[in-house]
């Protein structure tokens, strides 16, 4: 115990600057500081004081103030991990969470280390990161950003969390990145594909591996244009929010710009579980193609309805008829069963791909492997983009050789590296998007095994999805500067 | 004191004591300690849990006094949420106008909502108040998107106009404040493991929250109360005694919606961010759940309920599997294999399940809520002591 | 017209779906007073009957194909089910095909039992408790339900085609007379209407012409006076809710193949059922029925790119825009009684 | 001067024709009795004349204003108090605050926002409630909650409260159906010393003769919707045409 320190030695050391770093008797550690005027943080100090000076008995941390939110201290470093555990992506979040786990055992040097062989960098060493031991800790969104946010916070504030990773849906990506950015942490996006959280609701200390809307519509018309012919009339079903309209939008200027035309675009409510009134009507507007811009379980909801009204058997304007789900995800096609075959559509990544495509996706075959190896299946595209954000960001501390958002930023913004899977990319730093190829896929028609779903039928290059920062599906955000927190 | 008989000036006490202490009180555990999981002494979870606690004393002026069961009781919640960030985006990040306008725009929607659906009793009305709330989440998170954000929500950005603030600096992200107080402000106090914060936003959400809890009292122990009781009694003895219930039980509804606005102008206040599923039916349906959980048409019943369904969200949704091999590290392999197996099922992502089974548990074992859980432990001790006096204290009906 | 005729169609089919889970929802209501949150538990329950069944029906053992490669590269094991080695493959597949209307037999059963288990073990002592009371406890019930499944099913839905003999659909508008290909239908869909009328139809003659039912029905109007008679209503009570659940079991079976089964289909049901029972007027046999198919066709009808181009939106609310409507001008629904949950 | 109007009131019910032409005054400061058998459309009557039910013809005049379209609570708050046949109280309120309430009701009118104000600082409403529990013999029982009473004292509480308004008419509901001897007596005795102390008009509708011929001034006689006679009790008694409508049935079996 120690009584024995007088008030005013306490007090004393209280009245330096909050910034300075000291070596007190005690230490009252200020964060999220507000940056107003220096004479209002001088009275919160002194009720700071009134609390401390009741219970004197204290000892000292020497850590203090590092200039960011959460520095790591003694020699672990807390990440979190943020994914749906309960609600309708629950299954996603599951799998987002074993990539997680492996990520974290890969970067602790247990296992086989998966990408971190092939990944183009090589500055993870199997130490953690920085040296640190990485531990983690792990909430839940259940997809709904109020709770989201809830969960973030509790793992900044409570947990000591210097990034937040996960997630399953735009509307949660957007309003945790936008926490993270209050906060001064890093938070790797895991699965959003909405335009906006890249485009007008873009931050500095937020980072998007997985792709978007206005890539998969750049995919697509391509291949869809070759596939289905140049004169085909579209007729849209979309989900009645941001991810919708960005994902309708992206892939209507797309196919339009190669002449198709679209007759007709329908909005579907999010809590629609039966579609059938939406699809009857499609064959009587004379469309030959139905777009579902639909994700989750209203994707599988009205694909399974779509089938069974036999719009697939149709022949309309001589052509047959045809549907495209322009966001594919391995879930969702199991959830559609049969209905899936034959159905193009996107992905931001497959485990087939280098087998099928070759050493440009070197890295995939590694991450299968080791995730094959633990869990017994092949992983999502959701756990790919979250152990390579994972990664991305401890190789980005590593290089930075600080956990500083700021230096993290710095070293990740205008990052190119290989190795991940996806061939070649770039973290632009423009708006913290990656550029990499994008797949179009078609649900097999005969499925060798339960996990192989989807055939590859192209790979569109980098370059054909890159556009300009200021592309106008992407206007009216500012990336900021990063914020480093306290 | 405050015009308050002794036994409520202590409830308001304990309950004072209890909110400035929580930052000592939800933080038992020494950090770095198994058990630390269980501190829930951060900012975040602690306004949440006096916020939500808000939400539940307005929901109970309604359905505890007047016994007329809203389903639609986030819709405010949700307008207030709505009115407070357009108001930081459009004048100043300062809480207070904010915090005023929630009130005053989710009074007006509830005077509206509650105008219409009053006309109905019963299940009827919960189906009118559930429909309108539907309707507002629908339209929220789809056609109203150029106003509400649809679903990526609204946030405040550097670029709003903000009429009343200066221009920020580069690089600085727009902050909730009170004339310069930072919401997010907090201090640490460390006394040996254990760490202490204390954060303004919480403090400030305290002392609403004591306001509206006094409010509440003043209100239970008022005519205007004893009248939402008689409504809740007997609607026809009301009206063959010369009274309107229609205007008591309005009154009622858009108090209790004001309630809601101010929650919901809180919550933005300390966390600038609104999403649409802020007014979901299950949103609803959950502040029914907290008040009834802790006791309907009790004083403090709403505030434990509130507190009981935020944490439960909050912290056992985050025990994963590898917090349980750290818990039960100590055990034979064995036998932590099979404790983890067993509770697995119930923490983390199985934590809809704990809920679950405790509402059954509470509904099924204590029909008065945790107000009556809590009564039945005092009398057993007063039993001990053979005291037979507290007879009255428990059984006052206003309580 | 055709237009017209189309959504009429899809609303009859909707229409069927929330007919009978509020049809079993008013039916514990009327009968025992008791506000079931559980119920649309007991749909999704009805649903995972089918998928259960059709899992019991592939139960497999693991054959090793050297052949072929799984994802990793190892040799494919192969599952074949039991049932290829009782029946021979073709027969043992026809009968994993009809594994929907097969789990009809099974489910009755169950649900039957989860229905006794659950008002013998729990709704009982509700009776005398208040509304919120029993909102509170079968709305826990059904948490702990979906919990239940979502632990050994995931959250992910879980296809279980019709019958391939039902999977496609027919050219209705052609029957009538209209162009090729205007009104097309799917088989199952029609089946599910039919399969719905049909249970309709029996619950209802069941209560009009069993004297069981008409015991039942004296009880809905006046349980003290039934039970003075001397009959222990009590037991048909329970009766009652076996069958309530059974219809609810059924509606969710034969909506598997529509929608594939998640554990939470029943939450989506739940709010919607709910303003059926009331729009149709709380402890209402017609009116239950009555209001499903309405709101099903107008909710069609909403759906219309034509409506939609004039009223945005108006899909997503135009349940619950007819709910506060008929409210509003019939106080108690379309067929409701006075007196009934208006305390 | 007659209090309470009543000129050719008719209301029918589908077929049925519940009440035709009924012509009725009750005089100020008089206890005014309408009797009838079952179905003569007594109740009918009376709801007519609290704003439960609306009559197709006719109207309904009270101290020279008309009620007809009012609420029942705006009836209430023009002066007639109302007392149900099975006593209509706050059964989950204590017997003082069944009390309060149409003292302030009486005070404040039909609706006053007296949201922050306590109880307790409301002195003379306070004093006024105990002064008539006082009076009813129910100050023992005060913070009793009134459902766990007696059906007598919840009478009595019923009377009380409608008494608290100071009402300018009673109207009671067969006050004493199914009640046991002594407690008709004792409400028979309560009703005759507030008729004494009081200056009230009661109107009250009964089965019970013994109760009628110990209380009321003048008796109406309805049958079949119709006032059949009107007069004094002594004369009733002996009128050919009320036992006629009264006991005919009795005198047939006779």
């Amino acid at each position: 115990m120690e009584f024995r320190f007088p008030v005013d030695t306490a007090f004393a050391h209280l009245c330096r600057t909050a910034g300075e770093e000291s070596a007190g008797v005690f230490t009252i550690r200020e964060e999220f500081m507000s940056f107003s005027n220096p004479t209002r943080r001088g009275l919160i100090k002194t009720g700071a004081i009134a609390s401390a000076s009741i219970a004197l008995p204290t000892y000292l941390r020497a850590d203090g103030h590092t200039g960011f939110t959460n520095a790591p201290q003694g020699d672990t470093v807390t990440l979190g991990f943020n994914v749906p555990q309960s609600g309708p992506y629950a299954d996603e979040g599951a799998d987002e969470l074993r990539a997680f786990e492996l990520a974290v055992e890969h970067l602790n040097g247990e296992g086989d280390g998966g990408m971190m062989q092939t990944f183009s960098s090589k500055a993870l060493d199997g130490t953690g990161i920085l040296g640190k031991k990485v531990q983690f800790v792990t909430g839940d969104t259940q997809t709904k950003s109020d709770a989201a946010r809830a969960s973030a916070k509790s793992m900044i504030e409570k947990d000591g969390a210097v990034m937040i990773s996960g997630g399953s849906s735009s509307g949660v990506a957007v309003a945790v990145q936008a926490l993270c950015q209050e906060a001064g942490i890093i938070f790797m996006a895991g699965l959003t594909h909405s335009n906006d959280t890249t485009g007008k609701d873009k931050r500095a200390n937020g980072f998007r591996h997985f792709f978007n809307s206005y890539m998969s519509g750049a995919a697509l018309a391509p291949i869809l244009a070759n596939e289905y012919g140049a004169d085909r009339k579209a007729y849209h079903l979309t989900a009645d929010y941001n991810w919708g309209y960005t994902t309708e939008e992206a892939v209507r200027s797309s196919t339009e710009a190669l002449g198709w035309e679209t007759v007709n675009a329908v909005k579907t409510p999010l809590t629609a579980t039966d579609f059938s009134a939406y699809i009857a009507p499609v064959i009587q507007s004379g469309a030959d193609v139905l777009v579902l811009n639909h994700y989750g379980g209203n994707m599988v909801n009205s694909l399974t309805n779509a089938v069974q009204f036999g719009l697939r058997g149709q022949t309309v304007n001589g052509k047959k008829f045809e549907i495209v789900v322009p966001l594919y995800s391995e879930l969702m096609a199991r959830g559609a069963g049969a209905n899936i075959k034959g159905i193009i559509g996107s992905q931001n990544w497959d485990w087939s791909l280098e087998d099928k495509l070759g050493a440009r996706y070197t890295g995939t075959n590694a991450f299968v492997q080791s995730f094959g190896t633990k869990y017994g299946f092949p992983p999502s595209q959701a756990a790919h983009t979250c152990y390579v954000q994972t990664l991305l960001y401890a190789d980005a501390v590593t290089r930075a050789g600080s956990f500083n958002p700021c230096a993290v930023v710095e070293a990740l913004a205008g990052f190119e590296f290989d190795g991940l899977g996806n061939g070649p990319t770039l973290y632009r730093a423009d708006d913290h998007q990656c550029f990499k190829d994008v797949l179009v896929v078609k649900g097999k028609e005969n499925p060798e095994n339960q996990y192989d779903l989807v055939e590859i039928v192209e790979v569109t290059p980098a370059e054909q999805v890159t556009y300009a920062p200021d592309h106008p599906q992407f206007s009216g955000g500012s990336l900021g500067t990063c914020n480093p927190g306290a | 004191m405050f015009g308050l008989n002794k036994k409520d000036g202590g409830l308001l006490l304990i309950v004072a004591f209890l909110a400035l202490a929580a930052p000592f009180i939800l933080n038992p555990f020494p950090e770095g300690s198994a058990m630390a999981q269980f501190n829930a002494g951060y900012p975040d979870l602690m306004q949440r849990l006096v916020i939500f606690g808000i939400f539940a004393i307005g929901f109970n002026i309604l359905f505890g006094l007047t016994g007329y069961l809203s389903f639609g009781h986030a819709a405010f919640l949700g307008v207030g949420s709505y009115a407070a960030i357009w108001m930081m985006k459009l004048l100043t990040m300062n809480v207070i106008p904010a915090i005023v306008v929630s009130i005053a725009i989710a009074g007006l929607f509830s005077l509206l909502v509650g105008w219409i659906s009053l006309r109905r009793s019963g299940i009827y009305f919960s189906i009118l108040t559930l429909a309108f709330a539907q309707m507002s989440y629908a339209l929220a998170y789809s056609v109203l998107t150029p106003i509400t954000g649809g679903e990526t929500g609204l946030q405040p950005k550097y670029n709003d106009p903000r009429i009343l603030d200066a221009a920020l600096e580069p690089g600085q992200s727009p902050r909730a404040n009170l004339f310069g107080l930072d919401m997010k402000a907090s201090s640490e106090l460390e006394i040996g493991n254990w760490i202490f914060t204390f954060n303004t936003g919480y403090y400030i959400a305290a002392i609403v929250m004591l306001l509206s809890f006094y409010l509440s009292i003043r209100i239970f122990r008022s005519p205007f109360g004893m009248m939402l009781r008689a409504v809740k009694s007997n609607q026809q003895r009301m009206n063959y005694t010369g009274l309107n219930t229609r205007p008591y039980t309005l009154a009622a509804f858009v108090i209790s919606g004001m309630y809601a606005g101010l929650a919901g102008g809180l919550l933005v206040a300390m966390d600038t961010q609104v999403g649409a599923e802020r007014m979901f039916w299950t949103a609803s349906g959950e502040v029914v759940l907290m008040t009834i959980l802790g006791g309907a048409g009790t004083l403090i019943g709403p505030v434990l309920g509130a507190g009981f369904i935020k944490y439960m969200e909050n912290i056992v949704s985050k025990i994963n599997k590898s917090v349980l091999e750290q818990w039960f590290a100590f055990m034979p392999d064995g036998i932590e294999d099979i404790m983890i197996t067993l509770i697995y099922p119930f923490v983390g992502k199985g934590w809809h399940l704990t809920l679950g089974l405790l509402f059954m548990l509470v509904v099924i074992f204590l029909p008065g809520g945790l107000v009556e859980g809590g009564q039945r432990i005092g009398k057993a001790f007063s039993r001990k002591k053979a005291s037979d006096d507290t007879t009255d204290a428990t059984k006052t009906p206003a309580e | 017209m055709d237009a017209i005729l189309l959504q009429i169609l899809n609303g009859l089919d909707k229409g069927s779906a929330y007919a009978l889970i509020a049809l079993g929802l008013t039916l514990i209501f009327g009968t025992l007073g008791v506000v079931n949150f559980a119920h649309g538990a007991l749909f999704m329950i009805g649903a995972f009957c089918a998928v259960t069944f059709s899992k019991m029906l592939s139960f497999s053992h693991i054959v090793v194909d050297e052949t072929k490669k799984d994802f990793l590269g190892n040799p494919l094991k192969v599952e074949v089910p039991y049932i290829h080695d009782l029946f021979g493959v073709t027969t043992g597949d026809a009968i994993i095909d009809w594994a929907v209307p097969l789990s009809i037999l099974f489910t009755i059963p169950v649900m039957i039992g989860i229905g006794f288990i659950m008002e013998r073990g729990l709704i009982k002592h509700f009776y005398h408790r208040p509304h919120a009371d029993q909102i509170l406890v079968t709305f826990g019930l059904a948490i702990v339900l979906q919990e239940v499944i979502k632990y050994f099913y995931g959250a992910n839905p879980i296809p279980t085609p019709a019958p391939a003999a039902f999977a496609g659909s027919f050219d209705f508008g052609a029957m009538l007379g209209f162009e090729a290909n205007n009104i097309i239908y799917p088989y199952w869909r029609l089946v599910y209407f039919a399969f719905a009328a049909v249970i309709i139809g029996a619950v209802f003659a069941f209560l009009q012409f069993t004297t069981f039912g008409m015991v039942v029905r004296a009880g809905m109007a006046d349980r003290e006076t039934v039970g003075l008679l001397g009959i222990d209503i009590d037991k048909r009570f329970t009766i009652m809710f076996g069958i309530a659940a059974a219809v609810a079991g059924l509606a969710g079976v034969m909506y598997a193949p529509i929608n594939s089964p998640n554990y939470h289909m029943g939450m989506d049901f739940l709010v919607l059922s709910f303003v059926v029972v009331v729009v149709g007027g709380m402890g209402s046999l017609p009116g239950a029925v009555l209001a499903g198919f309405l709101l099903g066709i107008l909710e069609s009808f909403a759906s219309m790119a034509v409506v939609l181009e004039f009223i945005p939106g108006i899909n997503q609310i135009i349940i619950y825009l007819v709910a506060i409507i008929i409210l509003l001008t019939r106080p108690r629904g379309l067929m409701g009684r006075k007196g009934v949950m208006e305390d | 001067m007659a209090i309470l109007e009543i000129k050719d009131v008719g209301k029918r019910f589908g077929g049925l024709q519940a009440l035709g032409n009924v012509n009725l005054n009750v005089e100020e400061n008089t206890v005014h009795a309408i009797i009838g058998p079952n179905g003569a459309g007594k109740s009918t009557l009376l709801n007519c004349l609290v704003g439960k039910l609306i009559p197709d013809t006719g109207s309904v005049m009270f101290d020279g204003q008309s009620v007809l379209g009012r609420k029942p609570f705006e009836i209430n708050q023009m002066g007639i108090s109302r007392v149900f046949q099975t006593p209509e109280i706050f059964g989950d309120l204590t017997v003082m605050e069944n009390m309060l309430i149409p003292c302030f009701a009486k005070r404040d009118g039909a609706f006053r926002m007296h949201a922050i104000e306590s109880i307790a600082d409301e002195k003379d409403i306070v004093g006024k409630a105990e002064k008539m529990l006082e009076d009813m013999n129910l100050i023992d029982k005060r913070t009793m909650q009134s459902s766990s009473m007696s059906r007598g004292d919840k009478r009595r509480l019923e009377i009380a409260m409608c008494l608290a308004q100071d009402p300018r008419l009673l109207l009671l509901d067969e006050p004493t159906a199914g009640m046991a001897r002594a407690d008709t007596n004792n409400t028979i005795d309560l009703l005759k010393q507030i008729k004494d102390e009081r200056d009230i008009t009661i109107a009250i509708i009964e089965h019970d003769m013994h109760v009628v011929f110990s209380l009321a001034d003048r008796i109406t006689v309805l049958a079949q919707g119709t006032p059949l006679v009107e007069d004094t009790p002594d004369k009733i008694k002996g009128h050919p045409k009320v036992r006629e409508a009264y006991l005919g049935e009795s005198q047939d079996a006779a």
